[in-house]
């Protein structure tokens, strides 16, 4: 591989969308933007992914919502959310302004919920890709129907009627076929794949004989699933020609690298912004670095470059 | 923008056993910080989350901040045992701050452990803002409870100031013997505390915020605590650090300590 | 609770078979005992479960099986085994012999080969128990089947009818739905569940720009993986009659505590024997401590109480 | 019944850029070891494997032994960190030590950079065994490579032995300019090192080895290799650091260097 003084492009055009960087914000790990607008400069992050949305508010669960496992998190969060009424007048116009991409996660109980969502941000101004969230564990029905590949190609295909906006679809890697749902999405007219939301878990405080999160079980996130993510954007990568948004423990530029030479076009950075709201643009930078040492001069020249 | 700075840590004191006072570097910190309000330490390069702690004393003028902290877990012990120059990588100052007393009212300090943190601070700027007709009637007036003696830590630098807490301790070993909030029953009894020109701030576990909140609602003062959470992030973006609120629904039923306080109005608030 | 000075009874019996205590060893893990002789005091294991033996020896796959991550490995060790007739031969008169109990894994690439381990170890001394690997992840077939409810369902009646010897069934955390693998499983005559075994995973090395496993995914295991592995106990447990054998990240006496009151009767140590081959040993003694300081007798006065 | 023990470092030196020798307590590996043999240590508790380090040199008598080590990660820097007193959990002695020379072959012992820590052990062993009718013809003989003069460690007390290594260096800065099997051929080539009365051991990275294996074939030389491999746990349970042998089928197709090794006939294995 040439190594040469490149000079490193990080611009990357999934569904016709130009991002700035790779490196996105997972949802639910970045709110819906103010608080990053404080603590980081948004327009070096790729894009900035929301908490999901659902049509109407959710309370999400009691405290204690999250607690902290070897090398990664427990959430269950519940989705809590203001729902998309509220959604659209208080959040979309500050969305709009950002100067980095909107990214608008959506989930619904049902495929017309989805598809309600979907044309109600279709009309407004902010939103520059949806994602569906197909895979959140913490929602009575939502795992089973997320693994389900019949219903993903559905809800998909309802979906993309309902409006222009590129779709992302994140499945749920709780499954024993994170690909055939990939398949299902591609085939029902996804514009891109994102893999992988959390893992079903579990702690118990054995002082208390309490679960540590009031739901008892809640999704796993961080450090301790890249491997588990990593499989998973690997064997996606193989199977569809859409691409491929990496996520599960990232939280340096050597971990998005590892993803996009797995097969992922663009990452997302989530627990680890708890850490340090700047994760995402340290991962952004390092991975320029590393593009640069290897003489790439475009995002693009990595991915899917694993020899195997 | 603000950003997550490494904090220089300039000494360690251990006040007690396993209770250490902290002083770090970092003059934004200093400038910016007002009772009530946190900071979100990095414990060392391995955690892979921070540690929420009030800021307990600030020097503007000489860029330090300090913190108090009780030894309990993997991050509290980390961050002990940091040598002075070491980096703390420092998110803040994070949160709302105690809101001003209300006209009229002076300003009665309840602490509990090492919520005695914050309210020192508080007392700090109270008297700064008041100094001047600073009066027996505007003085704050500090209740602090401890377990012994031993735990018994005094607010750093107050009795300078003319600040002198009224302890309670579980064991009798110093001050009044009971709780906190028995002696804050006992001083608004006995007539040392008025409540009809009284506000309360609290800060401790949260079943004695739970009981003051109930003390003070039935003698009708005004009363703000400062919470404590399990903070991913601390500065608003994962809603993990909920406290549940009286009249909220569907989404403000449950509201983030982290940004939405960590002091809230104890009357709106379900513990 | 009462706390008071309780001799604690570490004893369990599952299946019919007393073992001294409830932590064991996992499969794979400990070989078939013969270095843990060297390393351990044995008699102290609650039981010694060997690494999987299939009908015909295998070679598993190349070098590197294994890699570090993030509070956790990975391997593809691929069942590497010497085969049914030279485990009789050359190592269960051993096993016979040691002074734990010897729970035999076995795996197969059909119903077929697995009634004929079964058939084969039930005329021999040696096994006091058989563990079914329904579930390993590193045989191109093994994950399909092993995550679907009816195969597992058939394959345990067909070992059921071969074999009196008490089975535990091992099953993927690789599905949607591991509660519905156990129900199968029970249904079929099964005397026990054990879960988890590890999770598809993998790594990437951004230098060589290559897997870092020969046969490029492999199972994640390790403390990294304990809340998935509870959740799916904590699941099975509520679901099922049958005792469930927890596994997944247990390296003390407290995480086999929180198995045990998530609802497990014992527990295997694997990952953590890597490190110290006490670690089971140890297990156990800081699990008494613990059922001591509770005032609990013996270790079924904790089994599923948690508190939900 | 063995166990794993906590060893106590007893000191440290750096002697060289990131090279480390460490001295460790622990009588039983003192007593136990034979060259070849390793030991498993745990660098610190937060780590969740162990490192094999090949045992360097041992004092019976005092009950301690040296490792020698390059730090290259986490685990290598933990260990060099350590204080002199801490405590270092070791497994050990782990593995099949050297095979004794084949009658009439004088050891030629071919290290390439760390490599060489096992070789010098294996030295002292073939000296205390043959001292008494030590002669030039039984002496064993030492070749070693390494890149540079800055990254020649000189092995641990060989010369007051003795024995003094024939260097060969990449760069041409520490005696013979080129590899070390280069220079093994050279030294055969001028007659110093007769194939038909020597027998090699070698130890280095395994690029190296598999030259060494190739030249000691073509010269009809018997030689064993140390290898390395990633190693989970050490003691041969986990099946994950094997090397694949020429003659195996089946289930011999890959043996455990940990257990089966780390010392191998190199005729036998396909590098
Ligand atoms: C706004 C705020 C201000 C605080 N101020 C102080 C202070 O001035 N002095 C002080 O000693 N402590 C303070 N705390 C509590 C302090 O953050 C915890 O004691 C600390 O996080 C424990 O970390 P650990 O790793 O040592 O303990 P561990 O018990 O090992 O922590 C394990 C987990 O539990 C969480 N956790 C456990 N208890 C608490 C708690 N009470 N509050 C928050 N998180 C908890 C930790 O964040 C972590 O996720 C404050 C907490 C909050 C939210
Ligand atoms: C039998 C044996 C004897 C050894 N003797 C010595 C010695 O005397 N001196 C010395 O400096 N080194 C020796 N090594 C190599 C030493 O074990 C590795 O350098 C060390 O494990 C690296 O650990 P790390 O955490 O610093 O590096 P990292 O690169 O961070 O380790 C990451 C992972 O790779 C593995 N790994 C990487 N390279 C090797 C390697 N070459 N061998 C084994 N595991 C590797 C580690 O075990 C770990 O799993 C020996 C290895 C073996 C197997
Ligand atoms: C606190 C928290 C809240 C989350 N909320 C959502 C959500 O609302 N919608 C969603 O699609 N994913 C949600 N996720 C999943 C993340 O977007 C991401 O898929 C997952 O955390 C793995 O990435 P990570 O390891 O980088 O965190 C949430 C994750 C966390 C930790
Ligand atoms: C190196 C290695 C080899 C394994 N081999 C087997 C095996 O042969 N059969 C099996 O059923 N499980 C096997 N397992 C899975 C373990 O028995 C266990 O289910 C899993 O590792 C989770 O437990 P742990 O986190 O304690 O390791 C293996 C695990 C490891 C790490
Ligand atoms: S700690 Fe994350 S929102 Fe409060
Ligand atoms: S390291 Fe586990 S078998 Fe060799």
């Amino acid at each position: 591989m040439a190594k040469s003084a490149t000079k490193v492009d990080l611009k990357v055009t999934i569904a016709g969308v130009t991002f700035a960087t790779p490196v996105w914000t997972a949802s639910g790990t970045a709110g819906t933007g103010e608080e990053m607008e404080t603590w980081t400069d948004v327009k070096r992050l790729g894009a900035l992914v929301t908490k999901s949305v659902s049509l109407k508010p959710r309370s999400g669960h009691p405290y204690p919502r999250t607690c902290e496992t070897a090398s990664g998190m427990l959430n269950c969060i519940g989705l809590q959310n203001k729902g998309i009424d509220a959604f659209i007048a208080e959040e979309l116009p500050r969305l709009a302004k950002m100067p980095t991409r909107a990214v608008v996660n959506i989930v619904g109980d049902s495929i017309e919920e989805l598809v309600e969502l979907a044309q109600r941000l279709s009309d407004v101004p902010g939103p520059d890709c949806l994602e569906l969230n197909l895979s959140c564990p913490n929602v009575a029905r939502g795992i089973d129907q997320g693994s389900d590949p019949k219903w993903v190609g559905e809800c998909v295909a309802a979906v993309r009627k309902a409006t222009r906006l590129p779709l992302i679809v994140k499945v749920t890697p709780n499954t024993n076929d994170i690909v055939s749902l990939a398949r299902a999405a591609e085939g029902s007219g996804a514009d891109a794949i994102s893999a992988i939301n959390t893992l079903v878990g579990m702690s118990v405080n054995h002082q208390s004989l309490k679960p540590r999160l009031s739901n008892i079980t809640g999704g796993l996130s961080g450090p301790a699933i890249k491997p588990v993510a990593l499989a998973a954007v690997f064997k996606i990568a193989r199977a569809v020609t859409i691409p491929v948004v990496g996520i599960g423990g990232i939280s340096t530029g050597l971990d998005a690298a590892e993803f996009i030479i797995a097969g992922a076009s663009a990452v997302q950075v989530g627990t680890a912004i708890f850490r340090d709201p700047l994760a995402p643009i340290h991962a952004a930078e390092e991975l320029a670095q590393y593009l640069k040492g290897r003489g790439l001069a475009r995002v693009a020249d990595l991915v899917g470059t694993i020899q195997v | 923008m603000n950003a997550a700075r490494a904090a220089q840590l300039v000494w360690t004191r251990e006040l007690a056993p396993g209770i250490f006072q902290q002083r770090l570097r970092l003059p934004q910190i200093a400038r910016q910080s007002r009772a009530g309000q946190f900071v979100h330490l990095l414990p060392g390069a391995g955690h892979l989350f921070r540690r929420a702690f009030s800021v307990y004393a600030t020097d503007p003028k000489a860029g330090t901040f300090d913190v108090l902290h009780q030894v309990l877990g993997e991050g509290t012990r980390g961050l002990s045992r940091l040598e002075p120059g070491a980096p703390v990588d420092t998110l803040g100052p994070l949160g709302k701050p105690f809101p001003k007393p209300p006209r009229g009212r002076r300003p009665v300090l309840v602490g509990g452990g090492l919520g005695m943190a914050p309210l020192r601070l508080w007392a700090v700027e109270l008297l700064g803002s008041t100094r001047a007709k600073s009066s027996a009637e505007t003085r704050p007036v500090m209740l602090l409870g401890s377990r012994s003696t031993q735990q018994a830590v005094a607010p750093y630098g107050l009795s300078a100031l003319g600040v002198r807490p009224v302890w309670a301790s579980d064991d009798g070993s110093h001050g009044f013997h009971g709780h906190v909030i028995a002696l804050l029953e006992h001083e608004i009894a006995r007539g040392k505390i008025n409540p009809a020109q009284s506000v309360v701030y609290g800060c401790g576990p949260e079943r004695m915020m739970a009981a003051l909140a109930e003390s003070c609602a039935r003698h009708a003062m005004p009363c703000f605590v400062s919470l404590e959470r399990s903070m991913p992030c601390g500065f608003g973006v994962c809603m993990g650090c909920v406290i549940r609120m009286k009249d909220g629904a569907g989404y403000t039923t449950f509201r983030r300590v982290c940004r939405d306080g960590p002091v809230f109005d104890a009357s709106e608030i379900v513990f």
